[in-house]
């Protein structure tokens, strides 16, 4: 099948990894993602206030551009998924806010009809662990991997829908699917200290500290995310776990992570 | 044009009569007109092959004629249900109001109804016969020989124009594709009138309703209208009156005629397409739909068997019988 | 009551149970409303019929206000629940057909609110007649 | 309360869509958030001042700059306040302002390194301009 | 036509300071039907009433109108009056020309003209009544009390001691509820078990109460006086005449990891059990879903060391039919999941638990032996934090937890920490609280002394998470008095799970027509003036099924359920109000409109034979009401499109009579 898919400014630019063991890994499940044309930067954070809506053209753009195609839209940034979700809900949802939205952008209303997915739940919801399962060939059995979510991808709730928000599992079972044994600290779904790291680097390096150490009290050999900037704090706390995107171990299960390596 | 054909129906009716599965068919059969078709129980292959009809003006609803069919018949009955009877199909058995078990309902499609009165505005009084060819109608006039062609698409009814379902929401076996319910404009009309002033929308009603002739025929044709005895033809209920006595007994039949369907009616547009006098009942149903749905909560009558009419239901935070008017001052 | 030499002619029906119960308590507190007001007991205003509404108009009423137990309070649990629909509903279809709105009122009135009561009715009563003689909703052959 | 106070008061809670009146006052979102430290003014006393309109204090506050926006006091909050868009609603009122940015273009170079991904850069300039 | 006769009453000046009485009931003397009229100072003193009765004798009087105070005040009495001069009591209006004319209006002319306007309606309305009989229903003298915690125990004996039989039906192998599983009771700290435990020796021996447990209610018919209800008892394996509760089997059953219900499954008990030491009836049940016999045929150890010969692998569910003239609903309620609230990790550590494990782990007869020990490792806790109001005072739309307070947390947080600080004295507690609510005899007094005495630390503020790490689980929090964010390592963190209703309680609630507010609580006929009283008549509240309640609360409640009961079953037939709604089976369409207007249940629907105008017979769906249910608001007439459904007393044509005399 074809989704399309907004990869993001991070993923086209220090996180090229994240994007391209994305795309391999799919290809080998059988989704081709295809890009958005002329795809605009989310913003990395939505703006919550009702009033905001030039901020929030960039995803109705590209759910709009989804739409025409009739596919859902796929990103695998946390933030841009996020900022994309909460977009398309107030699409749906806020009929004040909509008509403002579509009065910029002329011509087809847009109403919030695609379909958004995080690539995560593309792999549990369309694809189905199953199916990924079916398709390792290269068992991570043994590693101890402790996902961490973030906030990103689980919250507000009420708009993301994506799992438990306070003991979540898609991620735990992806990496079951994988072979290897997931690691459940409380602290997955805790901030890392996201863009507050620009203004006050010791901060964020707190966050991601208390984090780590759960993880490790945990029995954590490696950190999992989805979320380049997630990946970045934990890895400026300057400890000794690895952090790596959840893309790469899959690429690596999939066999497909050498091939690109080799390009 | 219909998408079914009057073959199909018969061959269909035809075969049901024979394998057993019902006795009798509830079908259209040609009245004095062309266009005034009414419906009548067939019950063998002859009849059917030499009175049954369908064509672009077979707009009765059957449904409510199984209340006293059902009762009367012996024998199970077939019935050909439109999208839009489906509903008051499923309202009347909400209302246990005849025996599932002994109907077969076959469901057709409907690609909408023409209406009488627009093919008079085109070709004049005197139709002496109107036949279907292809997408048009030829009408023929007593005063020339030669039909009149007229596109159906130009003259369909009101209710047909703002068809709210081309879906099916009850029936024992489908003909043909089953359709979607569409986002009408139904209650386009009922929204501009609520925008005049009260005396312009004075002046409309008493227009339109002091030509009421109490003739009964809305009363009589409403799918929803089924009382054993309907409290205008009661004499000890107060309100009995048999003719128009005055300007004001209109208005309380009609209120009170609209308010007794009100959650129950279909919107099924018989009341308007009956009345001899062209008065545009639907709209005050549609009122009772509109306000409905704005107070509490999108309720569509007969989607589904069972359902509880918004009338007979309440919540504790309904909003009070003088914010109604706030409400819709706010909003227009 | 009369405003611009008119008496409005009004019916009042009131719940056995907490607005007729506050309308005698008005009566012990002898807070005077106008004599247009008449009561017509009912067990419940979900007793109360569209048609008792009409027929009231058509016999020459010029405003009809329905009081019940508040809200959550019923003596039946649920009554005035119903009431409350049935009344919006007619209300709104009165509007829609270009009566006046303020010729017909809900209004909540407990066994305790004989103040309220009083303040209603008078409230009610002045702008009724405001409005002069119902002529829309009358039945001019019933008048004698 | 004076007029401006309160136009400022309904300002904020129409951009927020929050009702600070529905707080209970538990604290909840404190208890919550990760930033509490850094913060002059906490979640719940953003909360609590919106609604007494005390709400000069909290634009001339460095903490409007702390909130992470991680929602977890949005999604832990009992009774659906969503503090945290409160505190996004009061922040653009500051940085709304003619010249009011907290943070400018010359600012970021020294805030930067090798590995900072472009999606913080972004996102401080959507939280801190306009 | 009508005999009427009217009766004006001055009130002494009260009426005739206003009134020109005289002119009143010259006045009505015109109206149709009227044959007499007269005034009278007093008309409800001896003399007046006397006037009233010389005139139905005398003038073949039918109907009567008194012109007098509101019906309110004197209806009653004039009522009276009719029938002992013999006229039915049901033909007697009241014109109120006191209350709402007399008092409120201040010029004669005005006051006499609204009189007599008041006074045709009356008549009006009298011309149109018809002599009423009250129905009458026989009683039957036995009562059912769904639910055997202490709501339906107390009940029970109540209603048992004044000389009723009872049926306790207990869906549990054991009466004793959630009462029997707690530790200590607050604000007394007496041990629950040594003040139910004789409670339920009573039920177990009263002569007029029998237990059905292990049991449901299935099925319920008729109306107050006269239901008829059938209970399932369920299949337990175990012939209860037979078992002598020795435990024999208990001890021998091989299969020993079933996880132990009544200790909240934090240890294991047999697939053959009895819940507890002092369960009533104390007599084994075999859980099928474990038991290796039932489900594969191999084992029959219990059947082996059984000396009663009291197992039955063969038994099956059993259904019973039996008559009950009240029914009284105590279903209790549950601590609801945390699943929604792992904030607090409750599903991420053994060592977070909810208030009514901690009880369990206090108690003597607790999985610990009353030690308190984690969960988790066996340790003792050194820091303990409990967190009050979770998933209690939510917003609805949330939909998370529940809106209402849930009444009881405050309190047994207070004697969770007391009992701690009572047998560890070292061991550090935190209650982080909202408000502390004590309304309660004694209740305030109790939680002074745990803070003040105990040394337990309350803090105003909430817990936002918990993270388990290690063998602690750190706590973080907000302290709103100190303005600060607390992190505290804890070892044991016990959670205030709001309470919600039993979920047996919505399908019972359909199966009585008793109606049931959005948190599935049973409303009461009245908040506050019926208060153990369900709107549909004969079903009866007692327990946390109505609201969330102590153990006091409860029981006082299950007492005045109790009375009500008796005070039912004393009664050998019911007397009905005659002013209740009828169906004319004529016009009646069988719709069901009506029926779902009905706040009683009281409508139900008959297929009936009915000849046609062209002569065929065919049959219809028709109403019936039910005189010993129905109350008489009159809902259902006006759903009723057809008007079949009438009132009697307030028929559609009386009032559109008034309606038409005071409009004329």
């Amino acid at each position: 099948m074809k989704v399309s898919y907004f990869p993001g400014c991070t993923l086209k630019n220090k996180a090229k990894d994240l994007d391209l063991y994305a795309r391999r890994s799919a290809e080998v499940l059988g989704v081709t993602l295809e890009e958005i044309e002329n795809w605009q930067c989310c913003g990395g954070v939505f703006t919550t206030s009702n009033d905001e809506v030039a901020t929030k053209l960039s995803s109705v753009r590209a759910l709009k551009e989804a739409a025409a195609k009739g596919q859902p839209l796929v990103s695998v940034c946390s933030a841009c998924h996020n900022v994309i979700k909460q977009t398309n809900h107030a699409m749906q949802n806020d009929a004040f806010f909509a008509s403002k939205v579509n009065n910029y952008m002329g011509q087809e209303p847009y109403a919030g009809e695609t379909t958004v997915y995080h690539y995560l739940e593309l792999l549990r919801d369309v694809v189905g662990y199953d199916q990924v399962k079916a398709k390792v060939v290269n068992p991570l059995a043994g590693k101890k991997i402790a996902a961490y979510y973030g906030c990103l991808l689980l919250r507000p709730n009420s708009t993301m829908q994506m799992d438990d928000p306070e003991n979540p599992t898609i991620m735990e079972d992806l990496i079951k699917a994988m072979g290897a044994e997931p690691v459940v600290y409380a602290r997955r779904n805790e901030c890392c200290g996201g863009y507050v790291t620009m203004e006050n680097p010791e901060f964020a390096k707190r966050k991601s500290l208390d984090i780590i150490e759960n993880a490790k009290a945990a029995g954590a050999e490696v950190l999992v995310t989805a979320c380049p900037l997630c990946r970045y704090n934990l890895q400026k706390a300057g400890t000794d776990m690895p952090v790596v995107y959840i893309t790469e171990l899959l690429a690596e299960a999939l066999g497909v992570k050498e091939v690109t390596n080799e390009q | 044009m219909q998408a079914i054909t009057r073959e199909q129906l018969i061959n269909k009716a035809v075969a049901l009569l024979a394998d057993g599965t019902v006795k009798y068919v509830l079908g259209w059969k040609k009245g004095e007109f062309d266009y005034d078709i009414t419906p009548a129980v067939f019950e063998t292959a002859e009849e059917l092959n030499a009175d049954f009809v369908w064509n672009d003006f077979c707009g009765a609803n059957f449904s409510k004629y199984l209340v006293a069919k059902t009762r009367k018949l012996d024998g199970k009955i077939l019935v050909f249900l439109k999208p839009c009877d489906t509903y008051s199909f499923n309202q009347l058995l909400t209302e246990h109001r005849f025996d599932r078990d002994k109907v077969y309902a076959v469901g057709i499609p409907c690609n909408g109804m023409a209406d009488i009165a627009k093919v008079k505005e085109v070709c004049g009084d005197g139709i002496s016969s109107i036949a279907t060819e292809g997408d048009a109608l030829a009408v023929t006039t007593i005063y020339d020989d030669e039909p009149v062609k007229v596109a159906v698409e130009s003259v369909l009814a009101e209710r047909c124009l703002n068809c709210k379902s081309k879906k099916h929401v009850a029936y024992d076996e489908l003909m043909g594709e089953d359709g979607d319910t569409l986002d009408s404009n139904r209650f386009d009309e009922v929204a501009k009138l609520e925008a005049m002033t009260p005396d312009e929308r004075f002046a409309f009603w008493q227009n339109e309703l002091s030509r009421c002739i109490r003739c009964n025929a809305c009363r009589d044709v409403c799918p929803a209208c089924t009382c054993e005895k309907c409290v205008f033809d009661n004499p000890t209920s107060g309100v009995e009156n048999k003719a128009p006595a005055n300007s004001f007994e209109e208005k309380m039949f009609h209120i009170i005629r609209a308010f007794h369907v009100a959650g129950r009616c279909t919107d099924c547009g018989e009341c308007s397409r009956v009345c001899p006098q062209n008065i545009p009942l639907h709209l005050l149903n549609r009122k009772f739909i509109k306000d409905i749905n704005e107070f509490y909560g999108e309720y569509q009558a007969g989607a589904e068997v069972g359902s509880r009419a918004p009338l007979v239901n309440y919540t504790t935070e309904d909003l009070e019988p003088g914010e109604v008017f706030d409400r819709r001052d706010t909003n227009a | 009551m009369q405003v611009n030499g008119y008496k409005p002619l009004i019916v009042a029906f009131c719940c056995n149970w907490c607005s007729y119960a506050g309308a005698d308590l008005a009566g012990n507190n002898r807070l005077s409303y106008p004599a247009d007001v008449k009561i017509i007991r009912v067990p419940c205003s979900c007793r109360v019929n569209p048609m008792f509404i009409l027929r009231a108009f058509q016999r020459g009423a010029d405003g009809v206000i329905i009081c019940g137990c508040h809200p959550g309070d019923c003596h039946y649990t649920s009554g005035n629940y119903y009431t409350r629909r049935r009344m919006a509903m007619l209300f709104s279809m009165l509007d829609y057909l270009g009566i006046e709105r303020e010729r017909t009122r809900v209004e909540w009135v407990s066994a305790a609110e004989g103040a309220k009561f009083a303040a209603t009715m008078n409230d009610f009563a002045e702008k009724v007649a405001a409005l002069g003689e119902n002529k829309r909703l009358e039945d001019l052959r019933c008048k004698q | 309360m004076s007029s401006n106070k309160k136009f400022l008061q309904e300002e904020l809670t129409r951009m927020s869509g929050v009702n600070p009146k529905k707080c209970m006052k538990c604290g909840k979102c404190s208890g919550t958030c990760p930033a509490y430290d850094e913060m002059e003014y906490h979640p719940h006393q953003f909360v609590s001042m919106v609604e007494s309109g005390d709400i000069e204090p909290l634009l001339n506050s460095k903490s409007l700059y702390r909130c992470l926006t991680c929602f977890a006091c949005v999604d832990r909050c009992p009774r659906g306040v969503e503090p945290a868009k409160l505190v996004e609603a009061v922040r653009l009122v500051a940085v709304r302002k003619q010249g009011a940015n907290h943070m400018t273009a010359n600012d970021v170079p020294a805030m930067l390194d090798d590995d900072i991904p472009q999606q913080a850069i972004v996102s401080a300039f959507r939280k801190y301009t306009k | 036509m009508q005999r009427i006769g009217v009766f004006v009453c001055w009130c002494g000046s009260n009426i005739a300071a206003t009134v020109d009485v005289e002119a009143v009931s010259e006045a009505l003397k015109l109206e149709p039907g009227v044959v007499f009229s007269t005034n009278y100072q007093y008309m409800c003193s001896q003399a007046g009433q006397n006037i009233i009765k010389d005139a139905i004798a005398e003038h073949k009087l039918t109907g009567i109108v008194v012109c007098s105070c509101s019906p309110r005040m004197h209806e009653a009495t004039f009522r009276k009056t009719a029938a002992a001069a013999g006229l039915n009591p049901y033909m007697v209006e009241i014109a109120n020309i006191r209350e709402q004319c007399s008092w409120v209006h201040k010029d004669v002319p005005t006051g006499t003209e609204k009189a007599i306007i008041l006074g045709k309606a009356a008549v009006a309305k009298v011309n149109l009544n018809a002599p009423l009989i009250p129905g009458e229903t026989p009683v039957t003298k036995r009562a059912l009390v769904i639910g055997g915690g202490i709501a339906g125990i107390q009940t029970a004996l109540d209603i048992a001691d004044a000389g009723f039989p009872v049926d306790i039906v207990e869906k549990k192998p054991t009466i004793g509820g959630k009462m029997s599983q707690l530790d200590k009771t607050f604000p007394t700290l007496d041990c629950a078990a040594c003040i139910l435990t004789p409670k339920m020796v009573d039920v177990a021996q009263h002569e007029n109460i029998r237990i059905f447990s292990y049991s449901e209610v299935e099925d319920v018919k008729g109306f107050v006086g006269n239901f008829d209800v059938t209970i399932k008892k369920h299949a337990r394996y175990v012939n209860e005449a037979a078992c002598t509760g020795c435990g024999a089997c208990t001890e021998k059953c091989p299969q020993k990891k079933v996880p132990n219900e009544f200790n909240l499954g934090m240890d294991n008990r047999r697939a053959i059990y009895i819940p507890f030491a002092q369960a009533v009836p104390k007599v084994a049940t075999i859980d099928p879903n474990y038991c290796n016999m039932l489900k594969n045929g191999k084992c029959g150890v219990c059947a082996k060391v059984c000396a009663a010969g009291a197992i039955d692998y063969t038994q099956k569910d059993e259904y019973i039919q039996e008559k009950y003239g009240a029914i009284v609903v105590a279903t209790g309620f549950n601590p609801i999941s945390m699943d929604k609230f792992d904030e607090f990790a409750y599903n991420q550590s053994k060592d977070v638990i909810t208030s009514l494990e901690f009880e369990r782990l206090t108690n003597a007869a607790g999985p610990t032996a009353g030690k308190l020990l984690r969960p988790s490792d066996g340790k003792h806790p050194h820091t303990i934090v409990f967190v009050q109001c979770v998933g209690s005072r939510c917003d609805a739309k949330a939909e998370k937890g529940k809106e209402y307070c849930s009444k009881i947390c405050c309190m047994y947080t207070a004697k969770h920490a007391m009992l701690v600080k009572d047998k560890y004295p070292d061991v550090d507690v935190y209650v982080f609280y909202i408000d502390v609510r004590t309304p309660g005899k004694n209740f305030d007094e109790f939680y002074r002394r745990a803070v003040e005495e105990y040394g337990v630390h309350y803090v105003k503020g909430m817990v936002g998470k918990v993270v388990p790490e290690g063998d602690v689980l750190k706590v973080q929090a907000s302290d709103l008095i100190a303005n600060k964010q607390l992190h505290i390592d804890a070892d044991l963190v016990v959670l205030a799970a709001a309470i919600e209703p039993d979920k047996s309680a919505r399908p019972l609630a359909t199966k009585l027509t008793a109606s049931m507010d959005t948190n599935d609580f049973f409303t009461e006929a009245h908040p506050k003036l019926r208060p153990v009283e369900s709107p549909t008549a004969g079903v009866f509240l007692s327990g946390a099924c109505q609201g969330p309640k102590d153990i006091p609360e409860t029981v006082s409640q299950a007492g005045a359920a109790a009375s009500k009961v008796i005070g039912l079953l004393a009664k050998d037939k019911l007397t009905g109000n005659p002013c209740i709604a009828h169906s004319d089976e004529m016009m009646c369409n069988g719709c069901s409109t009506c029926e779902r207007v009905c706040p009683y249940g009281a409508i139900t629907y008959m297929d009936k034979e009915f000849r046609m105008p062209d002569r065929t017979t065919a049959i219809r769906r028709v109403a019936s009401v039910n005189p010993a249910v129905c109350q008489g608001c009159g809902a259902c007439t006006v759903a009723c499109p057809s008007g079949a459904m009438n009132l009697r007393g307030f028929s559609t044509q009386q009032i559109m009579a008034e309606v038409d005399a005071i409009c004329k």
